[in-house]
């Protein structure tokens, strides 16, 4: 075992972690612990003089192990172990501690912070000591490309990489391509007929050499998970129209669109019970048929327009779905144009028009002959009614005026409900299926909701559209062609590293229960009958280390998280706190 | 009770002069600049919604337009040039025919045409009265001229029988007003249903009687410096036309004199000082309204002309008329008068109860109603909170 | 026996002695049987209290390092046994611990549960066949005619051997097979290379599942906890697979699957493999994922049928695990 | 002085750790006495982790996860769930308090949830108050 030569570096982070903690007294403190050769405190270790000063002094010193006490290893991990490698250390000599999300943005007290920054980094020395060298695995990408999914987000990632020459599985659950932009008529802001755009984009997609379309597919599970490998190499059964085929691909993007909220879920709007009450998907059909006609045949002389239907409410959708208020002011504008004689009654709660042309398409639209009235999206939902048979109309919205305070009934021959966006019912089995997770509102996660909003947490996979979050027609587009490029760019790479902190058996000590096979989630263990010992295939492994956990013998190690380290990890953590402890402790005895 | 929305309101309001009506998205911009808002009244933004919602009644019982000033400083703060100031502005010009039973002044404002046609038909009545009742001062000159040179206006057109036809025109006004200013108050006052107003409140305002009858005071309060040029001229012209009104209607025996006074006797001087009011004030309102320097001016109804055109001719032809008789001209006497007179009746009776006129007596009541409201709703909140104060 | 011609190497000085213990290992040390010759032959046996009477004053007579090999038995419960235990020590070159109650506690080391107080207060006034109406307790002095008398001071909690010294080796075992006894001391009369120090012999690193020739299989899933007496075993399936638990796969083998072949499950007394400290810890872990459930409630009950966790998972270690005591 | 309880927390670092990434990014505010320690997944936690904690002195442990079926492994929480319980049925039979070892869900939107969870356990546990169970655990090491 060669001597432990451990550096220990705590950056300020600027002020964000110096104003709370107290950075040079702590890396003065640091030197004088077990193994510690060198300990520094600098203003941003992750610039490159921050990692300069690691890279110098892991030559200088001969050091062997590097703490880097800063932000959270999800921000940085990566980064300083690319400096341990250009130092010519394995990367997986390094131990990061937290002191920044967890400790200097979260307190108040500066010595109470001072205190736990002290434990997090006297742990993370305490870990390193046990830290072993690793080494990369390399494997290679399978050129294919699985989406699933077949609205404007898939088609557009599909074309996109297919274009490029390499292999698309386009999987749809519907019969058809197109998804919910299929459905719609007119586009805001420039109200262009969304048919044209859309037929040719799937025509091209249906008649592409490089993409096999599967429509009615779903996925066949094996061992309970239906996608299984990891990034580069996964492979799944799909079941198209019967028949069975077996895929085998590099990436995937996940572009399952979205669900129409069910109106019916708002009493108030007696969506279902009144026939004139129909939601913007209906609407668009309505407009696609040519004819604006109520269901009893009349042409409408007055259409009011209700925004925020499931959205923006904690009973239904807490969020704002988007796309909605722009789609209501082009129903006032293809309306207008189709019957000008109509009263439009366009019942908002705030009108959010961001993007290109959107706010021109607010201004021009009123000023056209119609009336803007506002409701509290929160609380006292208008209330619609069934009017009585000598008025002229149909139905007869009532609600509380938000602006003027008036209590006003609002008559209406058909009433528009601007339905959200909601998240598939399936979501959860869909984001099991992939590896990913979801967030409250059940739309997929983003690795980092600003920096990386294509990729997921799980290599490989990328999430586009609205399933991720609601999106209009470009969002959704744009973010597919960026999944796409991003696919693209891994394929051109031509290979990815595979996880390397496995799970690994000890075969000395491996007794053969078998209890670890069951355990594992990716079917990674099996038992080897003439050795009598089980084996770990690091191609599938994760690295979750459920097993090793579940092993009774301790003969399976994970890597990089074994019993040892994690072990001196908490004594590190408890023996740097203890002294402060004990002394309160006396005090109160 | 839920009011029913109606789209048409506003395109009805559009011929009072409204119209950038559907530009505004509630920011409360203009309440935040308004001088005259006050913790019950937010205008212009309560009232522009009402426009907006087509809330008639709401409309119709509103105050608030009477209180606005026109200082023009919502208009040129919104963000969305929804022009407020001018909305309130064509609202007035609503309420002024929503007030007036007849349905004449509805009819003047939404046709032009409508209105000369009737001013014309006015003159030309007043000819014919004229010619009847007056004698053309022919023959020997001499004979229609008085000791000290001045022409005998009395012999051409006895005060007596002029002085006969101003009451029967003033009659007729002031019961028009009259009943016009009880159905404001009707509309204002009774149709409000959320306040209530004992007989006897209707006399406690009288302490703050001078501050009511002087809207012109509120314009100090404006940014705008040039309002306060703005209000006095305002205030020398509307008191000067009050004096020639109250003169040629009720003293006209003591105006209309064959002899001719050094010229400061108070009759002169009165008539000079009051001519000259009128005088700058036309021209001044004139300018304005053609070169649009200030908001208030930069939109002009034609009711607006309409007004000042006749106001104009009424004192250019009263002041030719007064040089015609000192200088001793008969027969220029007797044609002046006559086109003095057919200006001056068509305006009377066109601008003062159906029109622009009107607004001089809705505004002082209108105070007068919104300082009654106010104390109503002062007392309603006296008696709320002790109301609370007990359970 | 080619070791008979290097007869003038002098003989091995061999010491057996008892802490808190049962015995059995010192009778597990006579079951060498024949062997015993082939022992004797090699060592002499300069103390062994329940075979020889040799005083405490002749070890401390002795020079340090004058015995070879003490095998210490039994768990340090009292003054008596900590004395002896630091004594021996100083005389002994080998110190082994030998049994499971030297190793990790064992059977006695349950007291651990339970401070002096309850212990005496139950064994000298509450238990059921107690009568001691004057309520008389054990002192630690008593006055005599012939003088003071003293007695061991009882300890709050049991201890194994090297929470007091240091320990050469360790051959568990409740008790210890005595082949590997015999193996462990030939090695040692031999002058074989010896594992390192502070190391487990006498035991194989594999655990016992390795050496148990019952049916094996990746399906544990535990639906219901049983005990033995709860089921009729079919003698060839693995016990965890009939939701008996079985501490085999966190313990040594070297017993050659002692209890497992007498259809009983493995209680564990030979402690738990290399790189493990905590094979209840460890047992626990195994045996809460083969809970064949998520839902919570579900998971409690099964958990309930386990009528004692600690007793069970730690019966022959407690003293020796993470948490050695329960915490009063 | 008042006591100040250390609780040593074991975080998944999909949800859990990611959860509390996100209290500390939008600057919520928590009480300092929690030590995170970050495991990939909550399946990897074992009794020996929990059991070294207290008998290091911490005062609480707090293990964290993602929520029933979000596992990024899929099911790992769940295999956390099952350990969970055997041992907080051991803890008590040590005479451990069950408040002082606590197994909750946090998702990585839940930065809000982190921070509530963090306070109110640190107050659970200081009304506890100390553990004291590394007094017992000392021993001469040989």
């Amino acid at each position: 075992m060669e001597e432990k030569r451990i550096g220990v570096y705590i950056c300020w982070c600027g002020t964000n972690i110096a104003n709370m903690v107290d950075v040079e007294a702590l890396s003065k403190e640091m030197q004088s612990l077990p193994n510690v050769v060198i300990s520094k405190d600098y203003k941003y270790m992750c610039s490159d003089p921050g990692q300069d000063i690691i890279v110098n002094d892991i030559k200088e010193y001969k050091l062997n192990r590097i703490v880097v006490a800063a932000c959270s290893p999800r921000m940085h991990e990566i980064t300083f172990r690319k400096a341990l490698e250009t130092a010519g250390l394995n990367p997986y000599m390094f131990e990061m501690a937290n002191i920044r999300e967890h400790a200097s943005w979260v307190h108040t007290d500066r010595n109470e912070t001072t205190g736990k920054a002290r434990d997090l980094i006297a742990a993370a020395i305490a870990r390193v000591q046990w830290h072993e060298s690793l080494e990369k695995r390399i494997a290679g990408v399978n050129p294919a490309t699985l989406i699933i999914g077949g609205g404007i987000s898939g088609i557009s990632a599909a074309l996109e990489i297919a274009n490029a020459g390499k292999q698309v599985y386009l999987i749809e659950k519907s019969g058809t391509l197109g998804g919910i932009a299929a459905g719609i008529d007119l586009t805001y802001p420039f109200l262009n007929s969304a048919k044209q755009m859309i037929d040719h984009k799937i025509n091209t997609v249906m008649n592409h050499p490089m993409i096999s379309v599967y429509l009615n597919a779903e996925v066949k599970p094996e061992f309970g998970k239906k996608i299984v490998g990891l990034v580069g190499n996964f492979e799944t059964t799909i079941k198209s129209n019967g028949e069975e085929t077996k895929l085998n691909f590099g990436n995937v993007i996940v572009a399952t669109g979205l669900k129409p909220f069910d109106a019916q879920k708002v009493i108030n709007y007696g969506y279902g019970k009144l026939p004139n009450v129909v939601t913007s998907v209906d609407f668009e059909k309505i407009l696609k048929s040519g004819v604006i006609i109520t269901r009893d045949g009349r042409v409408p002389k007055d259409i009011a327009i209700i925004h925020c239907v499931g959205s923006r409410n904690e009973n239904y959708n807490a969020y704002c779905s988007r796309t909605c208020c722009m789609t209501a002011l082009k129903y006032v504008n293809q309306i207008k144009s189709a019957l000008p004689k109509t009263n439009i009654y366009d019942i908002y709660s705030d009108m959010r028009a961001f993007g290109k042309g959107s706010e021109e398409l607010y201004s021009i639209t009123s000023r056209k002959n119609m009336m803007f009235l506002t409701f509290d999206h929160k609380e006292n939902l208008p209330q619609i009614k069934q009017a009585s048979y000598e008025d002229p109309f149909n139905l007869l919205i009532e609600f509380k005026e938000k602006f003027s305070g008036e209590s006003i009934e609002v008559p209406a021959d058909m009433v528009i409900l601007m339905v959200g966006m909601e998240a598939h019912d399936d979501a959860k089995q869909i984001a099991h299926d992939v590896g990913i997770s979801l967030c409250g509102n059940r739309f997929f996660i983003e690795r980092h909701p600003k920096l990386d909003p294509v990729a997921t947490t799980t290599d490989g996979v990328y999430v586009v559209g609205t399933c991720q979050s609601p999106k209009d027609i470009p969002d959704s587009v744009s973010q597919a062609r960026a999944a796409a490029a991003r696919v693209l760019a891994s394929i051109l790479v031509g290979k990815v590293e595979v996880e390397v902190t496995t799970a690994s058996v000890n075969e000395e000590v491996c007794c053969g229960c078998q209890t670890c096979i069951s355990v594992c989630p990716y079917t990674a263990i099996s038992y080897s009958v003439e050795d009598k010992v089980s084996k770990v295939n690091e191609i599938l492994c994760k690295g979750c280390g459920t097993c090793s956990s579940a092993c009774p013998t301790g003969a399976i190690r994970s890597k990089h998280f074994t019993d040892q380290q994690i072990l001196s990890q908490i004594e590190g953590m408890m023996s740097a706190s203890k002294s402060k402890k004990n002394l309160i402790e006396i005090e109160e005895t | 009770m839920s009011q029913r929305v109606n789209l048409d309101l506003k395109n009805e309001l559009f011929l009072y002069g409204a119209k950038e009506w559907n530009q505004c998205f509630q920011c409360g911009n203009c309440t935040a600049t308004c001088h005259t808002t006050e913790n019950d009244f937010f205008f212009p933004r309560k009232t522009v919604r009402q426009v907006l919602m087509g809330l008639k009644k709401s409309l119709q019982t509103n105050i608030d337009p009477w209180l606005c000033t026109y200082c023009g400083d919502c208009s040129t703060t919104c963000p969305r040039d929804a022009n407020p100031a001018e909305m309130m502005m064509s609202i007035r010009r609503y309420l002024i025919s929503v007030y007036d039973w007849t349905g004449i002044s509805k009819l003047f404002y939404k046709s032009k045409a409508l209105e000369i046609a009737v001013i014309f038909l006015l003159a030309i009545a007043v000819m014919i009265l004229y010619l009847f009742f007056t004698t053309f001062p022919s023959g020997d000159n001499s004979q229609w001229i008085g000791p000290d040179g001045g022409a005998l206006i009395n012999k051409i057109a006895p005060w007596k029988r002029i002085h006969f036809g101003d009451w029967i025109m003033a009659g007729i006004l002031i019961f028009l007003i009259i009943t016009n200013v009880f159905y404001m108050w009707y509309k204002i006052i009774l149709e409000d249903k959320s306040i209530k107003i004992g007989f006897i409140d209707y006399f406690r305002p009288v302490s703050a009687l001078p501050k009511l009858f002087n809207p012109e005071k509120k314009y100090a309060r404006c940014d705008e410096k040039k309002l306060t040029v703005y209000w006095i001229l305002h205030l020398f012209l509307a008191l000067s036309y009050a004096t020639l009104f109250t003169i040629i209607v009720f003293f006209l025996e003591w105006f209309q004199t064959d002899s001719v006074y050094p010229i400061f006797h108070p009759q002169r001087l009165l008539g000079y000082i009051a001519t000259v009011g009128l005088f700058v004030g036309i021209i001044y309102f004139y300018t304005n309204r053609t070169i649009k320097n200030l908001e208030n001016s930069k939109y002009s109804h034609f009711t607006d002309w309409t007004f000042l055109i006749l106001l104009f001719l009424t004192t250019l032809t009263g002041i030719l008329l007064h040089f015609f008789r000192i200088y001793g001209m008969p027969q220029l006497v007797y044609i002046t008068y006559l086109i003095h007179l057919m200006v001056l009746v068509p305006m009377l009776m066109v601008e003062v109860p159906f029109s622009k006129w009107s607004h001089m007596i809705y505004r002082p009541f209108s105070l007068y109603f919104a300082h009654l409201k106010k104390m109503a709703i002062k007392k309603q909140k006296i008696i709320s909170d002790e109301y609370s104060q007990q359970n | 026996m080619e070791k008979k011609e290097n007869g003038q190497k002098p003989k091995l000085k061999l010491a057996v002695y008892w802490g808190a213990a049962c015995g059995g290992c010192c009778v597990s040390v006579l079951d060498v049987h024949e062997s015993l010759f082939a022992v004797t032959e090699k060592a002499d046996f300069v103390f062994w209290p329940i075979a020889l009477d040799i005083k405490y004053n002749d070890i401390k007579a002795m020079p340090d390092g004058y015995i070879d090999v003490t095998l210490f038995n039994g768990a340090v419960r009292n003054s008596e046994n900590e004395y002896m235990a630091k004594l021996l020590r100083d005389k002994t070159k080998i110190l082994v611990a030998y049994g499971s109650c030297a190793h990790m506690g064992g059977i006695p080391g349950l007291a651990n549960f339970f401070n002096k107080d309850e212990i005496f207060n139950r064994v000298y006034l509450t238990s059921e066949t107690t009568f001691n109406p004057e309520q008389t307790m054990p002192q630690t002095e008593y006055e005599v005619t012939e003088g003071k008398l003293h007695i061991p001071v009882f300890f709050d909690d049991v201890k194994p051997l090297n929470h007091v010294v240091c320990v050469d080796y360790y051959l568990p075992g409740c008790p210890p097979k005595t082949e590997r006894l015999v193996e462990v001391f030939m090695a040692i009369a031999t002058g074989a290379q010896l594992p390192s120090k502070n190391s487990v012999i006498g035991a194989r690193d594999k655990a016992q599942c390795d050496e148990c020739d019952r049916k094996k299989t990746e399906n544990k899933k535990i639906n219901k906890i049983l005990r033995p007496f709860e089921i009729v075993d079919d003698g060839e399936t693995c016990f965890l697979e009939q939701g008996i638990i079985c501490m085999g796969p966190a313990t040594r083998s070297g017993c050659g699957n002692r209890c497992i072949k007498g259809n009983a499950p493995c209680r564990g007394c030979y402690g738990p493999p290399p790189d493990i400290t905590d094979p209840g810890a460890k047992m626990m872990s195994a045996l809460g994922t083969m809970i064949d459930s998520n839902d919570p409630i579900a998971i409690k009950e099964i958990v309930e049928d386990i009528a004692d966790p600690a007793g069970t998972f730690y019966r022959f270690s407690l003293p020796g695990s993470i948490l050695r005591r329960k915490i009063l | 002085m008042q006591f100040q309880p250390v609780i040593v927390s074991f975080l998944c670092n999909w949800c859990s750790y990611t959860g509390a990434d996100l209290a500390g990014t939008s600057r919520m505010k928590y009480a300092s006495n929690i030590r995170i320690i970050r495991v990939m997944c909550s399946g990897r936690i074992e009794p020996t982790f929990v059991l070294t904690a207290f008998k290091e002195g911490a005062d609480g442990v707090l293990i964290c996860g993602c929520h029933p079926g979000d596992c990024h492994y899929h099911e790992g929480n769940y295999k956390c769930l099952r350990r969970f319980h055997l041992l907080q049925k051991y803890i008590q039979q040590m005479g451990i308090h069950p408040d002082r070892l606590r197994l909750e869900w946090i998702s990585a939107s839940e930065g809000k949830q982190f921070v509530e969870l963090a306070d109110e356990i640190t107050e659970t546990i200081s009304k506890l108050g100390p553990a004291r169970i590394n007094k017992y655990m000392e021993v001469a090491k040989y």
